[in-house]
């Protein structure tokens, strides 16, 4: 977002005759925090034979939960879209009263750890609740369903999309929402217009932090929804089942089906705000 | 026609603004740095609720505080402004951000817009790319080439040379003339103001001082106050009491008595300014004043006398008030 | 047994190694916060415990993915499974017989009350549980050792009270080797989910009813899988898994040895830790049934401070 | 950080005749998506009698999980504003080549499922690792210590706080860090004293979200770091042992004992952004 | 002393600028809007990098691309900007702004200028609740009490009237005088720059055309392009070749002999401007040209004729060069 008229310089360019140590040690030491980041990610490249993975991939049944994690994370994330937008909008607007009461509640929700989200659902959706009750009159069940899969989903990525959603918006400088409504713009079309566009890079944080919550989503999912089974239960059954030599594939399954969608979402967010940057 | 009657509270004093501008009428705003002008303007915009007030355009209630109370937002409102900021959308490219309000009615053909500000090789280009009176351009263009109802106009040559502030102005008149248009423009460039005004309304401290033909005000200030607002930078103390208003274009060297009163001073500085010369006199009337007078040519020498003549100067009371009689 | 103080070797003054368990996931609680502490405590070996199904342990260590130098296991094929390479003996000393839990909300509460009591025939119970819209909760069969034991305790009581043919099939709802009933939670959810009044009653290991204090009905110890007498009958119990393999009736029963010769001597004092006459209370505190311990395999090679807490 | 000059209109003051209607179903849809939200945190409140909490938290050892929790996410907090805040500093600024290299990295980092992080830490810094070796040799170890814990929690929650950072730091108007440095700030002061207070609102999000994950670690934290409890394990293993009646009144302290530092840096960065609303 | 050379890739064309500033000058850039000012003063302060240059301040060298090459970051350099756009600190109130650049040398009396600048009543405001003029007297405080080396000021005049105007002009020329720092000041009103600077350079697509004393440039400019962006808006073609260039402010009314060519020509159109009027006359020399003329009064009616004598103008060859001989 910023307007800044300078052209993008190079690191060396940048960095004046004093400068250039300090910049190639600035870099160094965040290329060490990064690949310490990484390490896990390395860890387990290093241990994959190529053997393993290609045995425990071609086992039977292990193409059918990469497919339910990605149509059960699909659906969630389109499901916080829908829903959690629009809150988030409203609250970065200060459209509600008492916006504090609105964060603090989100706050919360965000400190419920997955599992204990898991066990509260049973108390809220399940079978034999009124919510269950009603669920059932329509023939849908909270509980080993598809349905009771997404609604895990759900709620242990909702409070990362609507806070990050809420920042991102607040990010957007007001005056140029106030220019699109002069020029004639409803909300709508300005949300679409100005407002999507220049909270891009903090929406895309928020779809790729929830995206990433609900297709490796596990303590909620594996007390409503044991099956059908998605890549983490899949991880973790075969680790229960058959160890990890045969689990581990399975994680790097999942870091490249899931991989693509924020990668992909950044780099819309990059092009929406027009930097164009390496 | 575009009515207004609105009280808004501001950080140390309340703008208090009760004027119409009719169809097709152009009306330059007037004041100096805070007086309430971008307030005012953006109050009929709608960005800032008055505390209470009334704003109709055309048969249409843009706001109304009193029952039965009303409120159109922005984007119904049809209102269009120029905003100090430019705030052009840093994503889009110019051309982008120049059709940006156009809709269904096209209210002007962009080709010629876009030649007569000269921006006609911009419109790829990145508003991070432009420059300041670019930017600024670009944002004048945007605005006219989207269709409004009114046009407000918010310091609209910033950034721009005497050139392109003309060209604007032209195009702004021929806009607001073809769409008949009520239009309001805030400047700090009295010709520029008078150049695009029919009308103008001088503002101080929230409070609209005078309100009249732009000429009028400036050749006789309702009041001191105005006067030092529309250019009268010095005043002459008169021996039978009350003050002259002294503007440095209505004051010609030399005594020419048959065009108005001749004064004797003492020139103290002396400097070029624009084209002419400036020099300030320090004139031996009873309480001492200066005054800044306009020359062709390089004035006398510091220290030396001369004579200048004032044409037609407006005569305030002791309360600063303007009164009937001029000074000759 | 002696008392573990005894067995700590005053050879060694600083213990030095550390006591690196692989267990089957259902002693985790129990080695974790009970045994693991405690052993530490008594012994100053540090522990390290790690729980997951005894399979897949057993295949973590063939494979060499994991080395921990004590493995605990529930039932001696995956410990046998590792011989002769890594071990060659196991000492087993605790059973934990299948129950039936339930919840006292239930609207069969009664019901189950009746059986638990004894007033109705054990009998009743199975075809209780085909009472459609009974909500049963079990595990996973192709993942959990219990989910596998439930259903061959159900085939055991299929033929020991002379059931119906369609009995087993009408109470899984399911075929025995699927994992996606909607009967089947994970291990960690099916008791809580008892608890929360979604089920009416459910598998359960004879520990957790007790430690959770849950209502449970005890099955007779010719189908409850929990007397190692009874093994040969227990075999008679077979059904196919998801994966191909069989899956056949056996005790459930825990079985303990040392794995390769990493940190030997704190592996060997842990294995006579839990066989201590303190280790055993403690395991019969979490609910598990004592079995007087005994060693399978080469006797000789337990090791000698093993072979003294059996003795 | 919105240069709106627009004094915060209250809601109703705000609809117009027209719009009111419109308004108040939005407060209102909101109003329903967040306490949807919310529902797992209602349900726990109904759900806990209060003779329930009392009886779970005066049980002996009940208070040592919440101090060990509280110092484990102190302490990751720490690490990562330490570490993190410097990379995502770099990156936001374009400071290092590739950025988009280092950007996958993370957002493959941060699609880790937490159980896996944990296995592969085992492969990482266990024992018999040279990292695990190296670390013994400084008697430090990085299974069942604090240290473990806090390894386990830094990982799990690196990734959000990184991301969410660089998100915050590149929400910031470039102009206003050249304005410092125009008036003499170091780099190091400048962000100081614009960055930071500048980014507030998206750091406090990227705080609160990383302070979440760490203080309800669990899946990479029940790998390598059984002991010592902090309250996740708590619940766990209350759940195990006695239940879930037992186990829940944790979830609540969790809730309690979480929840004040978000709202802290919440209110930080509505103050450092001059924000001042309701 | 300021010494630069430098060599900037703009979108569309180079700017190229080679000039001296001494230590104690006041230099102002002039030209059109888009013309690289601003690039030259970014790249100065190290905003922006040249392709190619050199610069220097004092003894030190700020930027050398050549070997051994330098570039000092901006916070090194100690070159206050004022840039067009005032960048306050929004989460700052406007004293914590006006402090903000304060290093432990005091490089001013804040309440001084405070005073000066009318920001009294505004120190515990936010930026969002000033007015656009007092954001930009705030953002040129803030930079005079900061302590640099030299002083680029960017259109100071953004949003400010004419005597908010003056009294910031006198604060910078007391500063730099007082400090005795090289200034550059880009401004689009010619008697501001005037009033402000010693020395002027006229830039147009990245270009020096003319750099000298203002009004030396004001009354020769070298060239018709020069012409041009000083102020003259007409040019008059000569039958014996080359062009006038015509200034309104050095156009008298009426036949003056004496003072320069007298022309005829018939009034078109008449408006008026400032505290004078403006006429646009036809002239009837041989290609037909248009000139405005100022007059004290009301300009003769549109479509009567009259005379002006044209004070000294510019004339210019085919090449729009000005010629040596001035067309007494
Ligand atoms: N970041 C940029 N990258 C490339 N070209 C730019 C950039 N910024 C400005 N330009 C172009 O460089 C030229 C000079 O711009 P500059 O801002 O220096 O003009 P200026 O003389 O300050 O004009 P103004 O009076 O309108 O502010 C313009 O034509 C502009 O389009
Ligand atoms: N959001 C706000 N809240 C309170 N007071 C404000 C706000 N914005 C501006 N003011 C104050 O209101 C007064 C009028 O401001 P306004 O912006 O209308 O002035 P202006 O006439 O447009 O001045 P300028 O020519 O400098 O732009 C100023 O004194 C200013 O300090
Ligand atoms: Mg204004
Ligand atoms: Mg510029």
């Amino acid at each position: 977002m910023s307007g800044l008229p300078v052209a993008a310089p190079t690191l060396l360019e940048r960095a004046g005759r004093a400068g250039r140590a300090g910049s190639l040690l600035a870099v160094l030491a965040a290329g060490l925090i990064w690949v310490a980041l990484l390490a896990p990610i390395i860890a387990l490249l290093l241990h994959l034979s190529p053997s393993s993975i290609v045995s425990s991939l071609t086992a039977s049944g292990a193409f059918a939960p990469t497919v339910i994690s990605l149509e059960a994370s699909g659906t969630t994330v389109g499901v916080l879209i829908l829903a959690g937008t629009p809150l988030a909008w409203l609250l970065a607007h200060d459209r509600l009263p008492l916006p504090r009461l609105w964060e603090a509640g989100l706050l919360a929700s965000l400190l419920l750890p997955p599992l204990v989200i898991g066990l509260l659902l049973i108390f809220m959706v399940g079978p034999l609740t009124p919510i269950g009750a009603a669920l059932s009159v329509i023939h849908l069940s909270a509980s080993n369903t598809f349905f009771a899969l997404v609604v895990a989903e759900v709620y242990e990525s909702a409070p990362y999309y609507v806070l990050g959603a809420l920042t991102a918006f607040r990010s957007v400088d007001g005056r140029l929402e106030e220019q699109a409504a002069i020029l004639g713009d409803r909300p709508g079309r300005a949300f679409l217009r100005v407002t999507l566009p220049l909270a891009a890079g903090g929406l895309a944080m928020a779809l790729a932090t929830a995206w990433a919550r609900s297709i490796g989503a596990f303590g909620a999912v594996i007390i409503i929804a044991y099956h059908p089974f998605g890549l983490p239960l899949q991880i973790w059954t075969t680790l229960q089942e058959t160890g990890l030599a045969s689990a581990l594939p399975f994680a790097l399954v999942l870091l490249v089906v899931a991989l693509p969608l924020p990668l992909l979402v950044y780099g819309w967010s990059a092009r929406a705000q027009g930097r164009d940057r390496g | 026609m575009l009515r207004v009657a609105i009280e808004v509270e501001r950080r140390r004093f309340q703008v208090a603004a009760d004027f119409e501008v009719a169809a097709g009428e152009r009306m330059s705003l007037f004041g100096p740095s805070g007086s309430g002008k971008t307030t005012i303007l953006e109050t009929i915009t709608g960005l800032v609720r008055p505390r209470t007030g009334e704003i109709r355009l055309g048969d249409r209630i843009l706001l109304r505080t009193a029952a039965p109370a009303m409120d159109l937002p922005v984007w119904r409102r049809r209102v269009g402004l120029l905003r100090q900021n430019p705030a052009l959308f840093p994503h889009l490219s110019v051309d982008q951000n120049l059709t940006y309000g156009q809709g269904r009615r096209r209210a002007q053909d962009p080709e010629e817009l876009i030649r007569r500000l000269e921006l006609g090789d911009l419109g790829r280009a990145r508003p991070a790319q432009l420059s300041g009176g670019q930017a600024h351009r670009v944002a004048a263009a945007r605005l006219l080439l989207a269709d409004h109802d009114a046009l407000f106009l918010d310091e609209p040559y910033t950034g721009l040379d005497r050139r392109l502030a003309r060209l604007l102005t032209d195009l702004i008149r021929d806009t607001a003339e073809r769409r008949h248009l009520p239009t309001v423009m805030v400047t700090h460039e009295l010709p520029e103001a008078q150049a695009f005004a029919d009308t103008m309304a001088v503002l101080d401290e929230g409070r609209v001082l005078q309100r009249g033909h732009a000429s009028e005000i400036v050749r006789r200030p309702a009041s001191r106050r105005v006067a030092e607002l529309v250019g009268y930078v010095d005043f002459l103390g008169l021996p039978e009491g009350g003050t002259l208003g002294l503007h440095p274009d209505r004051i010609r060297p030399g005594a020419s008595p048959g065009l108005g009163r001749v004064l004797r001073g003492t020139v103290r500085r002396r400097r070029p300014s624009g084209a002419v010369w400036e020099a300030d006199l320090e004139v031996a009337s009873s309480p001492t004043a200066t005054l800044t007078c306009r020359f062709d040519d390089v004035p006398p020498d510091p220290g030396a006398d001369c004579e200048v003549t004032l044409l037609d100067p407006p005569r305030f009371d002791r309360d600063g008030k303007l009164t009937a009689e001029t000074a000759r | 047994g002696g008392s573990p103080a005894a067995t700590k070797p005053k050879s060694t003054p600083k213990p030095s190694g550390t006591a690196n368990v692989a267990y089957a996931a259902s002693l985790e609680n129990l080695n974790e916060k009970v045994i693991g502490p405690d052993f530490t405590k008594k012994t100053g070996y540090p522990y390290q415990g790690r729980g997951a199904g005894s399979k897949a342990v057993s295949a973590d260590i063939a494979s060499g993915e994991i080395s921990p130098n004590v493995f605990e296991s529930v039932g001696g094929k995956p410990i046998e499974a590792l011989e002769p390479k890594f071990t060659s003996w196991y000492v087993q000393f605790a059973a934990s017989p299948i129950v039936l839990a339930y919840n006292p909300q239930s609207q069969y509460a009664s019901q189950f009350e009746a059986i638990a009591k004894g007033t109705k025939p054990i009998s009743s119970l199975f075809s209780l549980l085909e009472t459609p819209g009974l909500k049963l909760g079990r595990t996973d069969p192709n993942v959990d050792p219990q989910g596998a034991a439930f259903i061959e305790m159900l085939m055991l009581a299929q033929q020991t009270y002379n059931l119906p043919s369609d009995t087993v099939q009408n109470i899984l709802g399911a075929p025995a080797s699927s994992s996606s009933s909607p009967e089947i939670f994970d291990e960690a959810a099916v008791l809580p989910r008892l608890q929360a009044g979604q089920l009416d009653c459910s598998s359960a290991y004879l520990s957790e009813a007790v430690q959770l204090h849950l209502k449970y009905i005890s099955l007779p110890a010719s189908i409850n899988l929990g007397d190692p007498s009874k093994a040969a009958d227990y075999a008679k119990a077979t059904f196919t898994l998801a994966s191909g393999e069989a899956a056949t009736g056996a005790p459930a029963v825990i079985d303990i040895t040392t794995i390769g010769t990493t940190d030997k001597a704190a592996a060997d004092a842990f294995v006579a830790y839990v066989l201590s006459s303190k280790g055993l209370a403690l395991h019969k505190q979490g609910g598990y049934s004592l079995l007087k311990p005994k060693i399978f395999g080469k006797k000789s090679a337990a090791p000698a401070a093993v072979r003294k807490e059996i003795s």
